[in-house]
């Protein structure tokens, strides 16, 4: 986190970086950005095929996997993650933490009182609905 | 510490040696060197002048509830007229006064200047994000008037998506959905400011402690606030077109829409409090003329109480019918949180001892910000405690408690802040007599109006009644009275920081005796901040700091 | 992205006291590019973190009613279609592609190719959108709606709406015609710069449309395949389109729908259940039966609409974002034209990338989220 | 000390009378933590008030700048509040689980809320009775009867919006959450007559969404809950009960009684021709009351067609209920219409 910049910072400090000619930029070669894309490409395929079997409850896990490797690709390379300051891959990593938190306490309460729901299922059957009624309010009832 | 030769009163001087002849209020003239400025100085009064004028509307709407409740029953409004005016004091307060009342104002003022940049990180973000939260305010205005919002702040589906008023439900969920990104943006700002802006020698643990609170109330604001988007938006899309996730008649789940939107909103409370406590820490430290006590302590409180009031939110749920575990999870994690609160309340007194106590206008509301906020503090004990809490859940416990933070706290600290940098923002000297009596009044008042609802709360009565039973009348009478004096007390420190303008003395570079940056530099500070490049130390090093009568103020001894 | 903007800032102010020179590119609150560039992209980093938690809260509804009636979701995601799906992933990931490829031309000084790349993307970004178009108009005219407006099938004497694709593309072909003018000014003018900007900008214009012609052909393709053979999506299209189902007498509209499902998988077989479970005259209050498993009925408003709700609000804002991405990308080839950037500066170039890459990141989670549930 | 002094204190000093078996656990936990609070609170404010004595500025007099940090301070005061609050927590949890866990045997209480009344059904389907009240913003509210030394349990469910059931006596409260239900349970300890709130905002009448509570010995409940089932023969009586039972008086006013809601008066209304939203006519007679009754929508009045939404009483209602109702309208031909504001 102590990452202080100074002005006197010169450029040629970064000479150990690799690329001193560019400064603090840092060019992707070309092939490894069409690599990430067939990667990317393949698993897409990858999950497509996937989804033509039933897996059951195993089935959203195998996505979320691929999809997971493949945003993984994107953030380490396209977004050139893998090369940049440590603080921003705290800042976003950080970022899926606090996402998993709000998930997780919202689901578990949710699952935990599941079985006391009550389902509104016959509603619509009982009352027809106009298709071209304009999208307002409740249904308007009126007391007689 | 060298005041010995100092009198008490406040610095009375006819010369001043600093003042100096170009001045950021004096840079450029017009309104549109207003309107259109990037300097973060402007953007900050902008932002008092406006976030001062929500609060006197909100306090408005405050007592017309009280004198509502003079009586149990055929108050002067209605039922339905109370609802709407409980609902715009609640949401003015949060979402338009209290939110971005320390960071947006005064964090914006301070920040670079404390930290010893020109600027923040991106001038033209403050701006607009100053613009989204004159949007905002427009939005909220449309609300009141065009019809009324009556939903509570909170919002609460299904309610919010059944009331008739929903042309004014629209305007406030736009306008908080505005706020939202304005809070973002300047939260946004100040993290990068801090980091990559420092200059040579400012080290983390030389930030004063203001900024450390403004820090992790950043922190706060850019992970916790895009939630509060998406849940008024959904709220926004449910109101158009019926999309049901929050609806039960469409199988959705209102209590959904509470973790939602209490996600944002526990947080929320900690992007009110934190930044008060990081004035307290420069008001206490400044005024005792003594180095903080336990700084690193203070500054990793700050950051333990932004990420742990991630944990806790569903203590605004506990009588929803959340699941046990839940219910037991969040009570526990509830109960962390309070610790670094304490830590906080200790350093405080820790500074006082064996300092030199000035007893000013910043000071005194210091010193009832301590009081005030350690009751509002241990009152929430039997609220996260949760076999009470289903006695106090949404009584006027609950609303006392919470005035004690936030009013109590966050209020009366910016009130402090205010005064304690209004000679550096303004260039004026303000009365400390007449400031000294206003904290006392507003002290009293404070307490006058609260005490009594923790009583009614605990006795049973519920929050949001526009009538209750006779029985609750006498201590309600009592809150009103309270609130009567309370509005003075405030009325007259606007008058005595207004009058300052007209016929005050002009302030010297460091009345006070601070060793932050803000004090090296002239009041009001040059359009650039600093016109040579600041030197940074301690900013707790009051040894080389003496009271000079010639200036009026203190001087650094080199 | 307005982090971005502020980078760039040509601030000139009147105290021009600095002790160095900043060049024009260069903040005047900033020392020297490497902070400029660095406060910048953490700028950006943390914008990104807002887009990240506002998705979040999309994400956990999705999960929630998702965990609670599976069926549902299994039932709806039949009816949208994973080619177009697929499709569109191809067309984000290849947009990243040229992305990534645009910020390495930009620190290379790379002007021509930078401006190709940027409004390579910005094709990419409009034949995502045409594909997107063709997939809303053709759900709205079955029906598929959000919430409370959901009525595919309730009410068999709903005809279908048609109109909706056209509805959708006035817009674009009118940005696309001013693109038209602007680029036939460009090529009279015979001006470099104009030229290079109302390129792709016509490009992207046009790419729209080939976007929607390639949305409607594969969804014909996939109606023609399997209008008659018994998939749920199909056999909607079908009954909707043929008036058959006739809210009267439910039990007529029940036996052809139970003849398909028996040809095909479970969402089927919860599509024809729910048909035949609707009944009662239209004109009588029935009290809401209280039922402890929603898996009588999936094909109703409270249900099915629920799907398609969270269906619009994570598909809507995410093209919101594609817009608001396309808007600064336009914004970046207008600067690339005039070939501002080089390795000090192209933060600029490196932000709209990597929040292009998070819109991109947020597709990736989507598209097996919704279209590939089985 | 704290356990000491608990028994010591005026024990409901703060507290309305406790009436069920939560309320000695609820108010212990208060009171000891009211007393940390003070443990806490009385030496900080001691300790500002001294320290702004003894060190505040003055002539002749320098402070010292050398108590800057302590480490065996900081850690004490770090510790010890944190063993009192992992023990608050602990008190707390304990007494919620045994709220939270319902007994088996428990007498049964089913609560419907709606916008803005209360409606209580017994286990032997019979309903609520109406109690007239006095120094009051409503003049009568509905009573729910339980037996003393009995375990009830609440089953709650809600019509329309958010609302909570809260009896501070019992120091019991959940909210009543539409799409779902939720129950809770308490044991009663004395007999009496308590408060009942809503305490989750309800909209417009939240502040008079109340109810009584009146714990009696198990021979009265026993009574009480005959005369639950139990109409009146004459059809104007049993009318007039109903309009209260059901909760028609939330919204209609009828003679002097009844809110001035949402809904239309019945005052004089009888045999008049009715506009309609529609635009046309109809009479108001026993046919038009009964499809209003069973089928609210179908021909709503002028000027109600988007207020607050009636819903329907089909399957609520027995067909001699509706023809009593009926009567008790038709009663109200001649009654004064403008006692509706």
């Amino acid at each position: 986190m102590a990452h202080t910049t100074t002005s006197e910072h010169n450029h040629d400090a970064h000479a150990g970086h690799g690329h001193h000619e560019h400064g603090f930029s840092h060019p992707m070669p070309i092939w490894m950005l069409f690599a990430v894309f067939f990667a990317l490409l393949f698993l897409t395929g990858l999950t497509v095929f996937q989804a033509q079997f039933d897996l059951g409850n195993a089935e959203i896990w195998a996505s979320l996997t691929i999809a997971t490797i493949k945003a993984a690709l994107v953030i380490l390379f396209f977004m050139h993650l893998l090369w940049d300051k440590p603080l921003n891959a705290i800042v976003i990593l950080g970022s899926l933490i606090f996402v998993a938190l709000f998930l997780g306490f919202t689901l578990m309460d949710a699952e935990g009182y599941r079985e006391n729901l009550i389902y509104n299922s016959t509603i619509e059957a009982s009352q027809p609905v106009d298709p071209n009624a304009p999208a307002e309010g409740a249904p308007a009832v009126a007391a007689p | 510490m060298s005041v010995v030769d100092r009198p008490i009163t406040a610095p009375v001087h006819s010369e001043v040696d600093s003042y100096p002849e170009h001045h950021f209020l004096n840079h450029s003239k017009g309104f549109l060197s207003w309107a259109l400025t990037l300097d973060h100085k402007r953007i900050g009064l902008m932002y008092l002048v406006g976030v001062m004028s929500s609060f006197a509307l909100g306090g408005m709407f405050a007592l017309m509830i009280r004198i509502h409740l003079w009586n149990f029953k055929d108050g002067w409004l209605s039922n339905q007229t109370y609802n709407q005016v409980f609902t715009l004091h609640g949401a003015i307060m949060v979402f338009l006064f209290i939110i971005p009342s320390v960071p947006a104002a005064l964090g914006n003022f301070l920040l670079p200047v404390m930290l010893g940049t020109k600027d923040v990180a991106f001038p033209r973000l403050n701006l607009s994000s100053f613009y989204l939260w004159v949007t905002g305010l427009v939005l909220f205005l449309t609300a009141l008037s065009v019809t009324g919002l009556d939903t509570g702040w909170t919002f609460y589906t299904p309610y919010s998506i059944e009331t008739q008023q929903g042309g004014a439900v629209l305007a406030a969920t736009f306008g908080v959905f505005v706020l939202g990104f304005s809070s973002i943006f300047t939260g946004l700002n100040f993290i990068v400011t801090i980091n990559t802006m420092r200059p040579p020698g400012m080290t983390w643990f030389r930030m004063p402690l203001f900024l450390w609170a403004i820090y992790a109330t950043s922190i706060i604001q850019v992970l916790a606030t895009p939630v509060l988007g998406i849940t008024v938006l959904l709220l926004s899309a449910e109101r158009l077109l019926g999309i049901g996730i929050f609806d039960p008649k469409l199988n959705g789940d209102p209590v959904t829409f509470q973790h939602f939107f209490w996600f944002y909103s526990h947080p929320a409370v900690y992007i009110m409090i934190l930044p008060a406590m990081g004035i307290i820490s420069e008001l206490m430290s400044v005024h005792c003329h003594k180095g903080i006590f336990g700084y690193r302590m203070i500054a990793y409180s700050s950051i333990a109480i932004a990420l742990f009031g991630f944990l806790v939110w569903g203590h605004h749920m506990f009588t929803s019918g959340m699941a046990d575990v839940t219910t037991i999870v969040f009570s526990a994690l509830t109960f962390t949180v309070s610790i670094p609160s304490a830590i906080k309340v200790f350093n405080w007194l820790g500074t006082m001892y064996q300092g030199t106590v000035s007893l000013n206008t910043p000071m005194l509301y210091a010193l009832a910000f301590i009081f005030l906020f350690t009751i509002g503090g241990l009152t929430g004990l039997p609220l996260g405690a949760l076999s009470t809490d289903m006695h106090f859940h949404d009584t006027y416990f609950v609303v006392a408690h919470f005035h004690y933070v936030m009013m109590g706290g966050t209020l009366v600290a910016f009130l402090g802040g205010v005064f304690h940098w209004w000679p550096k923002m303004t260039g004026r000297m303000f009365n400390d007599k007449l400031g000294i009596i206003s904290a006392i009044i507003v002290f009293v008042g404070f307490n006058l109006t609260f005490l009594p609802q923790f009583v009614l709360g605990s006795r049973g009565m519920p929050r949001r009644y526009a009538t209750y039973l006779p029985e609750f009348q006498p201590l309600h009478q009592l809150s009103t009275i309270g609130s009567i004096t309370l509005g003075s007390g405030l009325l007259l420190a606007l008058i005595v920081l207004l009058m300052s303008l007209v016929n005050g003395k002009k302030a010297p570079r460091n009345p006070w005796g601070g060793a932050t940056l803000e004090w090296m530099c002239s009041s009001p500070p040059p359009h650039d901040n600093f016109s040579s490049a600041p030197t940074v130390g301690d900013p707790y090093d009051f040894s080389n700091i003496e009271y000079d009568g010639r200036v009026g103020g203190y001087v650094k001894r080199t | 992205m307005t982090a971005i903007q502020e980078n760039l800032a040509h601030v000139v102010d009147d105290h021009a006291d600095h002790h160095h020179e900043h060049p024009s590119w260069l903040a005047h609150h900033f020392d020297d590019a490497e902070q400029q560039y660095d406060s910048g992209k953490l700028g950006m980093w943390l914008f990104l973190v807002t887009e990240v938690l506002f998705f979040s809260g999309m994400f956990c509804a999705y999960a929630l009613y998702r965990n609670r009636n599976p069926e549902v979701f299994e039932f709806c995601s039949s009816f949208l279609n994973e080619k177009l799906g697929a499709i569109n992933t191809g067309v984000l990931l290849f947009s990243s592609l040229t992305m990534a490829w645009a910020v390495r031309a930009a620190q290379l000084r790379q002007h021509q190719l930078l401006v190709g790349m940027l409004g390579a993307t910005l094709g990419c970004a409009a034949i995502f959108l045409g594909v997107k178009a063709v997939e809303y108009s053709h759900k709205w005219e079955l029906g598929l709606l959000p919430g409370k407006l959901y009525v595919a099938q309730l009410d068999g004497a709903h005809g279908p709406h048609k109109g909706y694709l056209e509805f959708i593309c006035t817009v674009p072909a009118i940005i696309t015609a001013l693109c038209a003018l602007y680029a036939i000014y460009a090529f009279a003018t015979k001006s470099l710069f104009h030229q290079r900007v109302a390129g792709p900008m016509l490009v992207a214009g046009l790419c729209f449309f080939g976007g929607v012609g390639l949305g409607q052909y594969l969804e014909a393709q996939e109606e023609a395949s399997k209008g008659h053979g018994g998939h749920a999506a199909g056999h909607e299209h079908h009954a909707m389109v043929d008036g058959h189902v006739d809210h009267g007498s439910h039990e007529h509209a029940a036996a052809p729908e139970s003849v398909h499902a028996a040809e095909t998988k479970t969402a089927a077989e919860i599509a024809a259940s729910s048909s035949a479970s609707m009944g009662g005259s239209p004109n009588v209050y029935v009290s809401p039966i209280e039922l402890k498993t929603p898996n009588a009925d999936v094909n109703q408003r409270s249900m099915a609409g629920l799907f398609f709700s969270i269906y619009y609000c994570m598909t809507g804002v995410h093209a919101i974002h594609i817009i608001g991405g396309m808007i600064v990308i336009t914004w970046l080839i207008v600067k690339a034209a005039r070939e501002e950037f080089h390795e000090q500066y192209f933060g600029p170039v490196d932000n709209v990338g990597l929040y292009w890459h998070l819109v991109d990141f947020i597709w990736i989670y989507l598209f097996p989220l919704l279209y590939l549930i089985t | 000390m704290s356990f000491f002094l608990a028994d010591k204190v005026a024990p409901y000093a703060w507290f309305p009378e406790g009436a069920s078996s939560f309320a000695p656990q609820v108010d212990f936990l208060f009171t000891v933590i009211l007393w940390i609070c003070i443990v806490f609170f009385v030496p900080i404010v001691i300790a500002m008030g001294y320290f702004m004595w003894v060190y505040r500025e003055r002539p002749g007099y320098r402070g010292s700048p050398e108590a800057l940090h302590n480490t065996a301070i900081e850690i004490t005061w770090t510790v010890v509040p944190t063993i009192v609050v992992v023990w608050v927590f602990w008190e707390g949890a304990m007494g919620y689980l045994d709220m939270a866990r319902i007994p088996k045997g428990t007498v049964d209480v089913n609560v419907t809320a709606k916008k803005w009344q209360w409606a209580f059904k017994y286990e032997n389907g019979g309903e609520h009775e109406v109690i007239p009240v006095e120094n009051s913003s409503v003049t009568e509210l509905p009573l729910l009867v339980l037996p003393v030394d009995r375990d009830i349990k609440i089953i709650m469910r809600s019509d329309d919006v958010l609302h909570s059931f809260y009896i501070p006596a019992f120091r019991a409260k959940r909210d009543v959450v539409p799409g779902r239900y939720n129950y809770m349970w308490f044991h009663t300890t004395k007999e009496g007559l308590y408060d009942l709130f809503c305490t989750e905002y309800c909209g417009d009448n939240h502040s008079q969404m109340n109810a009584k509570v009146k714990v009696v010995s198990q021979e009265e409940y026993k009574k009480a809950l005959e005369k639950a089932i139990q109409e009146p023969e004459d059809p104007l009586e049993r009318g007039k009960l109903l309009y209260k039972r059901q909760g028609c008086s939330t919204c209609h006013n009828a003679g002097a009684e009844g809110a001035n809601g949402p809904g239309p008066s019945y005052n004089g209304s009888w045999g008049k021709p009715v506009q309609l939203e529609s635009g046309s006519e109809v009479a108001f007679d026993e046919n038009y009351v009964r499809e209003s009754i069973l089928n609210p929508q179908a021909k709503a009045r002028k000027g109600y067609g988007k207020a607050s939404p009636m819903n329907s009483y089909a399957g609520k209602l027995k067909d001699d209920q509706i023809d009593a109702l009926i009567t008790f309208i038709k009663s109200l031909e001649n009654a004064n219409s403008a006692t509706k504001k």
